[in-house]
């Protein structure tokens, strides 16, 4: 059980480095919802069951979609400036 | 269980009722509901004042069925009462002066949304006054914070958006602080209600293993809460969230707000950790070196402004260096002096900003100071009210800001003789500071000139003339009468620990 | 350096996430991955806090078949803390991200400096 | 600035304009000679208050357009700024500066970490009297199988009671930023109608493949939600999870079937309603446990028997109320966010 957590907890410090590394927003926002998956897995290692569906629903579930809706609304309303100019 | 004792809780769970109820209301219901409700408010928590005064000594209320350390508590002593009553009584007042102008600049169909931020956060300052639990602080500072950024960008133009973000990014950052400080206190105590932490805290003898944790929970609380309250070097957030939202929003949040934070953080030092361990700890040096600082780099960057609303937001930021100072001091005395002086800057600050609104509005909407030369003559009652405000700030006799100065210079005298030093030069440059930018403001809204902008027959609304009355009233009052309240600030820091 | 860092790995790790959270928050200019590492420097608090009640050998906090010793099960009261603080961070990351789309729908660009200089030149 | 013409009144431009104003003109110099006289006066005195009003008004133009002109400039050089090689070095400083920062504060963190009581000891302080108590008498005094749920909604109840305003306070704010709503003056059904368009050209429509899989998939995520709010004193989860779990069905629907056809039962009226009365059975269901127990009065509200549904006291309502709650907002965020309106 050692090395599992211990592999999960490199995965999530990896993930972290990646998020603020890397350049393209929608990989950033997968990068974060495999994130917050790994933390809910992490919760039920340690033994707080009702963490991990909180997490896993609130966190991963809900956070993900609504950074999902923003950056779509984001893309629309480039791509209207690009027909403006255009 | 005596009736009076139950007040606090029911003036806490009144307000977030009304919150709640005041979001399906029309834009005019919300205001009388709030109106009412911050005034009914004011008179339950005098009435507890009155309880706690003749009592003689603080009582704790039970959320609930089960005992301290295992439910929630609240600790009602003089000093919070006073506190309370304190901050609906400006919360009313600053409603009242700049009523007119939230219903022009909010949109009409989010009138009702605005008096919901303002229940909600009511009924997180008085939680943080009287809570006696760090977690229950925890989430009413988080109520707090929210309520603040929707104060700041309700007014939806671009500005406001912008300093709501910045408002919000350093602000998250300071209660990500105090979160990370609270989980350590609760390994090293075990406990989450404040008075067992002390007695943890107590057994933790220096040189045993949780010594370092405690130095950076200490060092933690305090920047965090630092960073909350706009205290120097990390107030960067302050001039546009208080220059670009509505008057009466920026009253609210520049007395009340960071007020609580410092409120709060007076708690801590008294009974989560304990003031003879905050001493050893060194952190009131550091608190008081930031302070001092601020006092002078708030006064600077206030000269170069021409805009009255940020002119007075920097001078805020070098008020709250004034109360830190108080509290760096480290004796009963700077602490006494830094809580009056959290009153007496509440007062006047929130004067100042509904007073400049006055001033804007009959100089055409602008805040530049070239537009508003010769505004105290078209908007009688403003003048008067921001000249009663600038020379309460500078410290002229007879206002409440000299008392304050006064107690500082008390407790200056009394400290260690290096702070001694330090505090009266500092004391000193920061009133020729502040009254160079005071008395330039108040000369330049005297002169004469824009006749253009007279309106004949113009006369204030009502509302704003009874606000300025009070505030005037209330200004001399802490002046004159500055003794009561400091016996009562005395009596309320005796029961406090 | 006290003995315990490699016996608490699980704070070591939260802490390490903290400060790269903390540093995203402050060093990235873009407001999402401000969210972003807001939401990380959380999380990570989150850990820290809810490790503290983990102890070896106990069970999840839910009576299993009616033993009701202390030894038996891990400590609730962190759970129940940080339950209250993930629906925190939700909460705010929403209001954050709105008040991202309305900025962009004004300014037309997702970096926080260049949205003030744009608000200052407004003012003209 | 064209200088004006000295003898302007003689001349012929001056005549077509009077001709046109319809004043009459009289070639004969002898009538109303006087009146002439009167009026070639008055004209040369406005002529010259608006000579003297130009130039005041043509000063203060200049000060404004030299002011705006030199501020631009100052934005103009602005924007060439990053370009400069000054503030490229700066900006490296500036990284090295905050990485160094970062890991200055990550190490004293480590510190600490390392002098803080061991990870999993039982002997730690924070494993007191306060969470034995939860576990050992929390089934005879919350009647909770599930230990988290009883802490929760029992004994620290205050602290939840702020938590699910935290989240109402988040959906006034979504609320005042993006909510367009179709008030009655001509000017807002535009804005109402842009945003309808934009929806409609960005977000899945009717495609059929999502409707079938939404129509297999949202019935079992539906009642999976109702079950962990109503198991939520029993099993691990509750009101704030199942909240959400509704929430994030509800969002598939909306996706898969379009705003129509959740219009049908789930409109803003709807959304106000249920928050606002959930949030308010929520506060005085526990302002009633809250001052019952401050002033030691019996709460009348039966235990029942550990373990079936109906058992632990205000649990179970107050987890149906929470789940209210979380759903509806959850959905409203996800709404506002798309279209600005339920």
């Amino acid at each position: 059980m050692e090395v599992f957590e211990i592999i999960l907890l490199l995965f999530l410090i990896v993930c972290a480095i990646a998020v603020s590394f890397s350049k393209n927003l929608l990989t950033t926002i997968i990068i974060f919802m495999s994130y917050s998956l790994i933390m809910s897995i992490i919760w039920i290692l340690l033994k707080s069951p009702d963490l991990a569906i909180t997490e896993a629903a609130v966190g991963a579930g809900v956070t993900s979609v609504l950074f999902f809706v923003t950056l779509k609304k984001i893309r629309a309303m480039k791509e209207e400036d690009n027909d403006e100019q255009a | 269980m005596h009736l009076i004792q139950n007040f606090p809780f029911i003036s806490i769970i009144l307000c977030l009722a009304s919150g709640v109820v005041s979001s399906v209301l029309s834009g005019k219901n919300a205001k009388r509901l709030c109106i009412s409700l911050v005034s009914l408010l004011g008179i339950l928590n005098s009435m507890v004042l009155f309880y706690v005064w003749k009592t003689k000594e603080s009582y704790t209320f039970m959320m609930g069925h089960f005992p301290a350390p295992w439910g929630n508590e609240l600790r009602i002593g003089v000093l919070e009462s006073l506190m309370a009553v304190f901050f609906c009584a400006i919360m009313l007042l600053s409603l009242c002066g700049g009523m007119k102008r939230i219903f022009k600049d909010v949109e009409e169909e989010k009138t009702n949304l605005y008096f919901v931020m303002i229940d909600l956060m009511l009924s997180s300052l008085l939680a943080i006054i009287y809570t006696n639990d760090l977690f229950t602080a925890y989430v009413f500072v988080e109520i707090n914070t929210i309520a603040a950024c929707a104060l700041i960008m309700i007014r939806n133009n671009g500005h406001s958006l912008v300093a709501a973000a910045k408002y919000m990014i350093m602000s998250l950052l300071g209660s990500g602080l105090i979160l990370m400080a609270l989980s350590m206190l609760y390994d090293l105590s075990g406990h989450l209600l404040m008075s067992n932490i002390k007695e943890a805290v107590a057994q933790i003898l220096p040189g045993s293993q949780y010594e370092i944790p405690l130095t950076v929970v200490i060092a933690l609380l305090c920047v965090g809460l630092a960073i909350k309250s706009a205290l120097f070097p990390f107030h960067s957030w302050l001039p546009d969230a208080y220059g670009f939202s509505t008057p009466s929003s920026s009253a609210i949040l520049s007395s009340l707000v960071s007020k609580a934070y410092i409120f709060l953080l007076i708690k801590i030092f008294y009974r989560v950790i304990g003031m003879d361990v905050m001493i050893d700890h060194k952190i009131t040096n550091a608190l008081f070196f930031f302070a001092v600082i601020g006092m002078l780099m708030g006064s600077l960057s206030a000269i170069k402004e021409h805009d009255i609303r940020r002119l007075i937001a920097f001078s805020s930021v070098a008020q709250i260096g004034y109360i830190y100072m108080g509290i760096g001091l480290g004796t009963k005395a700077g602490m006494m002096a830094a809580l009056f002086h959290i009153l007496s800057h509440a007062a006047s600050k929130s004067m100042l900003f509904i007073a400049a609104s006055g001033l804007s509005e009959v100089s055409g909407n602008s805040k530049d100071f070239t537009d508003l030369k010769g505004s105290g003559y078209r908007n009688k009652i403003a003048g008067i009210g921001f000249t009663v405000g600038a020379l309460s700030m500078v410290g002229i006799p007879l206002f409440a800001g000299f008392t304050s100065k006064v107690y500082f210079a008390e407790a200056a005298v009394n400290a260690s003789t290096s702070k001694m030093a330090i505090g009266m030069v500092i004391l000193a440059i920061s009133t020729i500071l502040n009254a160079v930018y005071f008395i330039r403001a108040v000369i330049s809204i005297y002169t004469p000139r824009n006749e253009h902008f007279i309106v004949p027959g113009y006369k204030p609304a009502v509302t704003f003339s009874v606000a300025m009355v009070f505030f005037i009233v209330l200004n001399f009052v802490l002046g004159i009468f500055s003794n009561p309240i400091m016996d009562a600030i005395e009596v309320g820091l005796k029961m406090f620990a | 350096m006290g003995g315990n860092l490699l016996t608490n790995f699980y704070e070591a790790v939260a802490v390490i996430l903290f400060g790269i959270g903390f540093t995203t928050l402050l060093l990235h200019r873009n407001m999402i991955k401000k969210i972003l590492g807001f939401n990380i420097m959380d999380t990570a608090i989150y850990l820290f806090l809810a490790v503290k009640g983990y102890i070896t050998g106990g069970m999840a906090p839910i009576l299993t078949n009616g033993v009701e010793e202390q030894a038996y099960y891990i400590n609730p009261v962190p759970s129940g803390l940080v339950l209250t603080g993930i629906v925190v961070s939700v909460s705010v990351t929403a209001l954050m991200l709105a008040l991202t789309i309305r900025l962009y729908r004004r300014y037309h660009t997702l970096d926080i400096d260049k949205m003030s200089m744009l608000a200052k030149k407004e003012d003209l | 600035m064209s200088k004006l013409n000295p003898n302007y009144e003689a001349s012929k431009w001056r005549k077509i304009e009077r001709f046109v104003n319809g004043e009459e003109i009289s070639d004969n110099p002898n009538l109303s000679k006087h009146e002439e006289e009167i009026r070639e006066a008055s004209q040369e005195d406005k002529e010259r208050n608006e000579q003297f009003e130009a130039t005041i008004t043509d000063l203060e133009d200049r000060i404004q357009k030299e002011r705006k002109r030199s501020i631009e400039a100052l934005y103009r050089k602005y924007e060439k700024w990053p370009q400069t090689k000054g503030i490229k070095i700066f900006t490296h400083i500036y990284r090295i500066l905050a990485v160094l920062f970062c890991v200055c504060i990550i190490s004293v963190l480590l510190m600490t970490v390392s002098y803080l009581p061991t990870f999993g000891d039982a002997s730690n302080p924070n494993n007191n009297e306060v969470p034995k108590r939860y576990i050992e008498k929390g089934i005879e005094e919350t009647g909770a199988i599930n230990f988290v749920a009883g802490m929760i909604l029992d004994y620290r109840a205050f602290d939840t009671l702020g938590e699910s305003h935290v989240l109402f306070i988040a959906a006034c704010c979504v609320l005042i930023l993006l909510r367009i709503d179709h008030s009655k003056n001509g000017k807002k059904p535009t804005e109402k109608a842009e945003a309808e368009e934009d929806d409609r050209k960005f977000e899945p429509k009717n495609d059929k493949i999502l409707q079938k899989i939404a129509s297999l998939l949202i019935p079992p995520i539906i009642i999976y939600g109702i079950y962990v709010v109503l198991n939520g004193h029993l099993s691990p989860g509750g009101g704030f999870s199942g909240g959400a779990i509704i929430g994030a069905g509800l969002i598939l629907y909306l996706n898969a079937f379009g705003y129509e056809k959740i219009e049908k039962f789930f409109t803003y009226k709807t959304y106000q309603r249920i928050t606002v009365g959930a949030l308010l059975f929520y506060a005085c269901a526990k302002s009633y446990s809250f001052y019952t127990g401050a002033n030691h009065l019996e709460s009348g509200i039966p235990k029942g028997i550990p373990g079936n549904i109906l058992s632990s006291g205000l649990i179970l309502p107050l987890n149906v109320a929470v789940g209210l709650v979380v759903a509806c907002t959850m959905y409203g965020f996800y709404t506002l966010f798309r279209k600005g309106g339920m």
